[in-house]
């Protein structure tokens, strides 16, 4: 009873040990399947550094110039666009056109950080605009940065670039300084790691959306007025629950809407399934054959009897509402953003 | 220096061997063996190798008693200051109190230390980098450090608000005195500890702090530190161009020309008060009236006199951080009971090393009487 | 004293080559040659070898050397040697130093000329410190003939009974209202399979009768004061509210208590009930019957029915729901720690869904399950069905950083094999694997064990489990095999996790309590490692068993014997030395402010008074355990730090810069 | 300007924490800079103000004083007694300007040889980049 994939990180590194470095990084299978999402790190009783480990090793292959294509456009990409879709700076901020949002130049008490790809792909660009009309019915003081936001460049780091990420880190800060922001929120818990965790000489206060609401509620800033009967279950994201503990928010949020009936798959908390979104894998197609663990989880969610699944971030939304598609399962479960769960009730 | 010379200088051949020295002096009284006459007479017999090997040699407070009532005019003082000397340079030293922590300061502040000592001077505190008066801080940042709150022998004082309600007081005569970063230590202990040269180098970097500022004027508030640099620097470096005052002369004029007026009905936790006469203050720089006169105008303070006062007042039990013990708590203690007994509800004093060393004297011990600062009771009742 | 010209001896020690390598250990022997009181220096091959001290002795005897400095290994290692040949040459042990050379210098510096430039300024250190080195005594004080031990596993039992067997007097202390400990819990041991309960009951009992021994169950050590020879405890025996005298251990009371079957029971580790008025298991020692007080409807409520049901249906009128806390105070010669460990709580792996799957068992609750005396009588059932695949899981909460124990268990390895072949000997049928990292099977019979439970044809996979996840009403339990390389996932009825030992939750109230310290694994920490396993930093205090670190039974009733024998050779010699290292008051320095009083963490300096009005501190010898705070404290400097006095240390200061 | 520049550097170390795991630190044969030199105490709680202030004036640039962990102290609390008392020692040498930089407390246990060395290490890179305790020449 195999899995999946040929990538082994236990292999690599025993591997790594004693033969050539350049020979077993370019000669194995593998390397671009890992997803960072930080499982194995989390467990290992001796504290080795996994994902520091696969990231290093992508790196050789960076600086060797072996890199697959599609790492390499998105590379480029936030190179010339500060982004990793292709698309131009100057579209960044189509999403919000319509909708009445201050620029951060005028001053606000929160930044809106709606990342990359809330603010280029058109159904997360949804989950953006439920954000901020969530913002706006609770009466949040905050702005965004319109066409002058930048990558966060978390995938970046992990796809093996890290000149690129200080780059932007180092961007980003300047740029957070001269708006004097002193608190940021957060589309993607990608974004929200990276600021938290690997920013050096950050000076700001990060959250992700999910805590930010799940406030807004506890004080009573938020008043759902319409039912959702629906069975739900949640799907933690690595990036959220795994790597920064946050795992209590969302759920709060959830149960506080009306009708919601909420259930735990068996998978849950630290013990949640990776989507297979993290690491770069938004960019590059595993090389076996075998089931996506978007699959399996979209099957975890339905053993649950779940109508609704859950999450809250970008990466995890594409990759399973992407199974209900290719599966033609969309009768049996809905995958929804909790910030379109929310707007929905208000 | 010779016997022969210390003998000499110090005009020890005088010596009668009436004894009056001894009887007077408040150490003897508590350990039998230390006699300012035997001392002395010992080195007229040539018995100084015997002198200087004598740890007693450093239980002498240097209070002058001894040397205020020899018929002889023997400089008792001198005497000792010179001996010790002698002993230091054959590597005998007393028992220094706090492990020698006082005594180290002051001699790394002869080191080209560039120190932080005027991290007291809060912003209602106007002072000048130059200009004509001098304020002359002394230990007081030290003292802090040791003696004050959560310090090193914390004995309850705050040392440092001494130095800040000094300058309120000057600011409101008028005066934006200097103070200084690179202001040493005095070397008053270093000089009656035996370290002539020690003291030398401290006195040579603050004379030349002191004229740099443009200052003609200095103003002392601890007494050790005025008789140091108004007789001992001029003695031991020559005639300086500064005038050196204590803040009780300055105080005492200003009253006297009613310039400096106290609150009506000032003192509400005092009502009656005695003072206690630094030695250094009283029978060496002979300031003995104008702390009187001060705390008598301070409206609502009763002064009362201890039996033993002026001349004939009795030293706090401490010099120069050495040969501190139970000896010395004895005398602190009397002089506590004999204050006590005026029915003074607090004793007043104008130095910070009394202060000390008479708050050590009630750490863990049954005595109630108050201590406090002349400057700072004058600080509290200003109007 | 004074006027005695110190002449030091120096002798540079080359360790073979362990110093001589880095260091030219002519060059720091022809440096110090000249420092004022040193009458000869010298190098050698070996220092601590019998030549070298014979060396050190006869230079000594030939020269009139009073002080000797020794640059060689740490102090911690040959200070004591040094001391000895010092002593046997007619010297005051304590007139020796030691320049730590090795440790501190030639094994971790590299440059030649810069270690070597070390070693003689920490060679001039020692000379100087040398030089106002002063003789110090060494005072004895009575042991009184009476030990305590704490905890009644098989540690404090063994320890008890070889104590009370020399004719000492013993006190057990034991939380708990029986004895036993954990070894009570076990089914059959490993890897012999002896009944745990069969082999541990007779020394139960042997406990009970022993008229050398003072049994306290259900209490706790709540003071210790004083010091080796003369300890102070005060013991809190908690109410049973049962006549011990009285009760007959009949039963009757738990029968008729409301509450039956509806407590936890602690020995069964959850997996059976009990009553409130209990006894923890059938062969507990006493056999004697305890009142819940948590749970006991008429403690807890005030109101239990129209009276206490366990009351009426006692018939020796034992139920006695008035008694109070009582205070037991005891002198003490010596003091055995034997408390034993708790069980890692596999809560902390949520990857392994324990607490979350009722099929996911802990070691111990595996062992209440597969034992006859256990809640099931023995019979392993899953849901009322034999579990057709079993699951185990070792190295839980064992060896692991991301938990934060570091350390092996010891254990674990082999009672999952001895569980292992239990569900072999009872389901025959059932597909038995293990999981695991590395097998340590290093004890007297373990690799034959081993081998045949490999032989019954259980299943070893190499590699950790990542986790388990429920599939319909099995478990999927995911591990990679390691020797394969490839993912492996196995489907099981039942998972028993090997979880391991970790310190009690309250170590750090028992050390301070009896002034201890524990090593960076939590456990309590031993004077020494390898020399000096059973005695603490503190003298007169043993440690036995799991409390000092992760053992078997075996290894832990060698341990007890071992503590139980320092403490008897102290009891017998009747009579200890005290540190002579200690702080000394100058009663004509000090000035009574009680600084130093505060300062103490022993009590061991007090207030006297000298004369009227005046007080004087005085040190308590024995109760001083050197460590200097109250010569800090003092302001005057009446109280000197014998051995580290301030000139001493002054000195060493100048000599070293 | 202070190439070449070797710093002096007195640590006092207690006897059954950190002198402990200086030792371990050469079992362990790891390296570390020579410019530390050990004076063995029973307990931090045995460093008096003193101790420090006396090795600066003999010409130290550091002092480093480690001490077992909070909570390990073979004392009790004489590490804890130590840390009050550095707080203060700190202001202390902080307003004489020796600068409270050089003067170090570190806990290191007996069995972190790798935290004594690298604790050596950064405390000699920190002094040696503070250079020589200026005036110290004209002591």
């Amino acid at each position: 009873m195999f899995r999946k994939s040929h990538f082994n990180i236990r292999k690599f590194i025993y591997d790594a040990f004693d033969k050539d470095m350049a020979k077993v990084v370019f000669e194995k299978v593998g390397i671009w399947d890992c997803t960072t999402c930080s499982a194995c790190l989390n467990k290992c009783p001796k504290g080795v550094d996994t994902v520091g480990f696969v990231t290093g090793l992508r790196q050789l292959m960076v600086e060797d110039g072996r890199i697959p294509p599609p790492i390499r456009d998105a590379l480029k990409s936030v190179s010339i666009h500060k982004n990793p879709w292709k698309i131009g700076a100057e579209e960044r901020s189509k999403w919000a056109e319509g909708l009445e949002i201050k620029n951060i130049s005028e001053g606000a008490d929160i930044l809106y950080f709606v990342g990359c790809t809330p603010a280029y792909d058109a159904r997360l660009q949804k989950v953006a605009r439920a954000i901020v009309g969530i913002m706006n019915k609770a009466g949040v003081d905050f702005g965004i940065l319109g066409n002058e936001e930048g990558c966060c460049g978390s995938e970046i780091r992990r796809m093996g670039d890290p000149w690129t990420f200080e780059y932007l880190a180092k961007e980003n800060i300047e740029t957070f300084k001269k708006y004097n922001i002193r608190k940021v929120v957060t589309t993607s818990p990608h974004c929200f790691n990276t600021f938290k965790n690997e920013y050096e000489g950050a000076d700001f206060e990060v959250q992700h959306y999910t805590e930010l609401i799940a406030g807004l509620i506890e004080e009573g800033r938020l008043a759902f007025s319409r039912e959702i009967n629906k069975t739900v279950t949640y799907h933690d994201p690595c990036f959220l629950g795994k790597q920064n503990k946050i795992f209590d928010p969302p759920r709060k949020i959830l149960a506080s809407i009306p009708g919601v009936k909420l259930v735990e798959m068996d998978r849950a908390r630290e013990r949640s399934l990776c989507c297979e979104g993290g690491g770069g894998r938004m960019w590059i197609e595993s090389e076996d054959s075998e089931d996506r663990l978007a699959k399996i989880r979209v099957g975890e969610a339905m053993c649950v009897q779940a109508q609704i699944l859950a999450t809250a971030c970008p990466f995890c939304l594409l990759t399973l509402e992407d199974v209900v598609k290719t599966e033609e399962l969309e009768e049996s479960i809905e995958v929804l953003d909790i910030a379109e769960l929310v707007i929905k009730a208000l | 220096m010779s016997l022969e010379e210390i003998i000499k200088d110090t005009k020890a051949y005088y010596c009668l061997g009436c004894g009056v020295c001894t009887s007077s002096c408040p150490v003897a009284r508590v350990i039998p063996s230390f006699s300012p006459r035997l001392l002395v007479e010992k080195a007229l017999f040539g018995f100084g190798d015997e002198i200087i090997s004598d740890k007693d040699l450093w239980s002498c407070l240097i209070c002058g008693r001894c040397a205020s009532r020899c018929p002889s005019g023997v400089d008792y003082l001198n005497f000792v200051r010179e001996m010790r000397m002698e002993a230091l340079s054959k590597g005998k030293e007393g028992l220094l109190a706090h492990d020698g922590i006082l005594n180290t300061i002051m001699e790394l502040q002869s080191l080209n230390l560039k120190q932080d000592r005027n991290f007291w001077i809060t912003d209602d505190l106007e002072v000048a980098d130059a200009g004509e008066y001098f304020y002359f801080v002394g230990c007081l940042p030290y003292f802090d450090l040791v003696f004050g709150e959560g310090g090193l022998c914390d004995v309850g004082i705050r040392s440092i608000e001494r130095a800040r309600n000094t300058v309120r007081i000057l600011n409101k005569i008028g005066i934006k005195p200097v103070v200084s970063n690179n202001e040493r230590c005095c070397g008053h202990d270093l000089l009656w500890n035996g370290d002539l040269e020690g003291f030398k180098r401290l006195a040579e970097l603050n004379l030349k702090t002191i004229k740099e500022s443009g200052a003609k004027k200095v103003i002392c508030v601890c007494p050790e530190g005025y008789v140091t640099l108004k007789r001992d620097y001029p003695r031991f470096l020559g005639e300086q161009d500064i005038e050196v005052i204590q803040l009780c002369q300055i105080l005492a004029d200003e009253l006297r020309e009613g310039k400096l007026k106290f609150l009506e009905n000032a003192s509400v936790d005092y009502k009656k008060v005695t003072f206690h006469d630094p030695c250094s203050l009283g029978r060496i720089a002979e300031i003995y009236e104008e702390p009187r006169e001060i705390i008598s105008s301070i409206p609502g303070i009763e002064l009362v006199e201890m039996e033993r006062n002026r001349v004939d007042a009795v030293c706090c039990g401490t010099s120069g951080w050495v040969n501190c013990s139970g000896c010395s708590k004895k005398i602190q203690t009397e002089r506590l009971k004999e204050a006590e007994e005026t029915g003074a509800d607090a004793l007043i004093t104008a130095c910070p090393k009394c202060e000390i060393h008479l708050n050590c004297a009630k750490y863990n011990a049954d005595l109630k009487i108050r201590i406090k600062d002349i400057t700072d009771l004058v600080a509290e009742s200003l109007a | 004293m004074e006027s005695e010209e110190i002449k030091i001896g120096v002798y540079v020690c080359h360790c073979g080559i362990n110093i001589g390598s880095t260091v030219d250990v002519e060059q720091v022997r022809d440096s110090v040659s000249e420092l004022p009181n040193v009458s000869i220096s010298r190098d050698f091959k070996y220092m601590c070898s019998d030549p070298g001290q014979a060396l050190i002795r006869k230079d000594i005897e030939e020269r009139g050397l009073n002080r000797v400095v020794v640059a060689a290994c740490s102090p911690r290692m040959h200070e004591p040697t040094f001391r000895k040949t010092i002593q046997q040459a007619g010297l005051n042990p304590y007139c020796v130093e030691i320049a730590n050379i090795r440790e501190q210098c030639s094994w971790v510096h590299e440059d030649k000329a810069d270690a070597t430039d070390k070693a003689v300024k920490l060679v001039c250190s020692a000379v100087a410190k040398a030089s106002l080195l002063e003789p110090l005594e060494e005072k004895e004080v009575e042991i009184a003939p009476r030990a305590l031990v704490i905890g009644a596993g098989i540690a404090g039992i063994q320890a008890s009974l070889d104590i009370a067997d020399a004719g000492f007097q013993v006190y057990l202390v034991e939380r708990e209202p029986s004895i036993g400990g954990h070894m009570a819990q076990l089914d059959k041991t490993f890897p012999t399979l002896d009944c745990s309960a069969c082999i541990m009951t007779p020394k139960m009992v042997e406990v009970e009768r022993h008229p050398n021994i003072e049994l306290l169950t259900y209490s706790k050590v709540i003071e210790v004061g004083g010091y080796i020879g003369n300890f102070n405890v005060k013991v809190k025996k908690k109410p049973r509210y049962i006549n011990m005298d009285r009760c007959t251990g009949c039963g009757l009371c738990a029968e008729a208590c409301r509450l039956k079957g509806r407590i936890t029971s602690e020995f069964d580790v959850g997996m059976g009930k009990r009553s409130a008025s209990y006894i923890p298991f059938p062969y507990a020692v006493p056999s004697k019957y305890t009142i819940d007080a948590e749970h006991c409807l008429f403690l807890t409520k005030g109101k239990c029915g129209k009276s206490p049901a366990c009351k009426d249906a006692c018939t020796a009128d034992a139920v006695e729901f008035e008694q109070k806390e009582e205070i037991v105070e005891l002198d003490i010669g010596t003091i055995v720690v034997a408390t034993g460990f708790d069980l890692f709580d596999a809560t902390e792996k949520p990857e392994y869904g324990y607490g979350l799957y009722d099929n996911v068992l802990s070691g111990l609750e595996f062992e209440r399950l597969v034992s006859s005396s256990g809640p099931t009588q023995g019979k392993i059932a899953i849901g009322g069905k034999d579990p057709k695949d079993v699951v185990f899981v070792q190295c839980v909460g064992s060896r692991d950083k991301s938990v934060g124990n570091e350390y092996c268990s010891r254990v674990c390895c082999m009672y999952t094999a001895k569980q292992a072949y239990l569900i072999h000997e009872k389901l025959p049928d059932a597909r038995l694997t293990i999981f695991y990292i590395d097998i340590r099977a290093f004890g007297k019979g373990f690799e034959e064990f081993y081998d045949r439970v490999r032989e019954e044809g259980v299943r070893y996979i190499r590699g950790n489990v990542s986790e388990i996840i429920k599939k319909g009403d099995r478990l999927l339990v995911m591990a990679e095999d390691t020797l394969l390389g490839e993912p492996i996932d196995v489907e099981a009825d039942l998972v028993v996790l090997a979880t391991g030992i970790v310190p009690r939750a309250d170590v750090r109230e028992l050390m301070n309590l009896l002034k201890i310290s524990q090593s960076p694994d939590g456990f309590l920490l031993e004077a020494h490692p390898k020399l000096r396993p059973v005695d603490t930093a503190s003298d007169g205090i043993y440690i036995a068993g799991c409390c000092q670190g992760p053992k078997d039974i075996p290894d832990t009733v060698a341990q007890a014997k071992g503590a139980a024998s320092s403490a008897m050779t102290k009891m017998s010699q009747g009579k200890v030395k005290v540190e002579a290292i200690i702080a000394s008051v100058d009663p004509f320095i000090c000035r009574g402010c009680g600084r130093c009083v505060e300062a103490c963490e022993y009590g061991a300096p007090e207030l006297q008074e000298a004369e009227p009005g005046i007080l004087v501190s005085e040190v308590n010898d024995s109760l001083c355990k050197g460590c200097g705070a109250c010569a800090v404290a003092c302001p005057c400097r009446a109280i000197s730090m014998k051995h580290f006095k301030n000139e001493q240390i002054f000195s060493q200061i100048e000599a070293v810069i | 300007m202070n190439k070449g520049f070797e710093p002096n550097i007195v640590g006092f170390a207690c006897n059954w924490c950190s002198y402990a795991g200086a030792d371990l630190a050469g079992t362990s044969r790891i390296k570390y800079p020579p410019n530390i030199k050990i004076i063995r105490v029973m307990c931090t709680g045995r460093v008096t103000p003193a101790f420090i202030l006396k090795s600066f004036q003999n010409g130290a640039d550091g002092v480093l004083v480690a001490g077992c962990h909070p909570g390990d102290c073979h004392y009790i609390a004489g590490n804890l007694k130590c840390e009050k008392i550095m707080d203060v020692v700190k202001r202390l040498v902080g307003i004489l300007g020796i600068g409270k930089e050089r003067l170090r407390l570190e806990w290191v246990s007996a069995s972190e040889g790798g935290r004594f060395a690298d604790v050596v290490t950064e405390f000699t890179e920190q002094v040696r980049e503070l250079g020589p305790l200026s005036g110290k020449s004209q002591g």
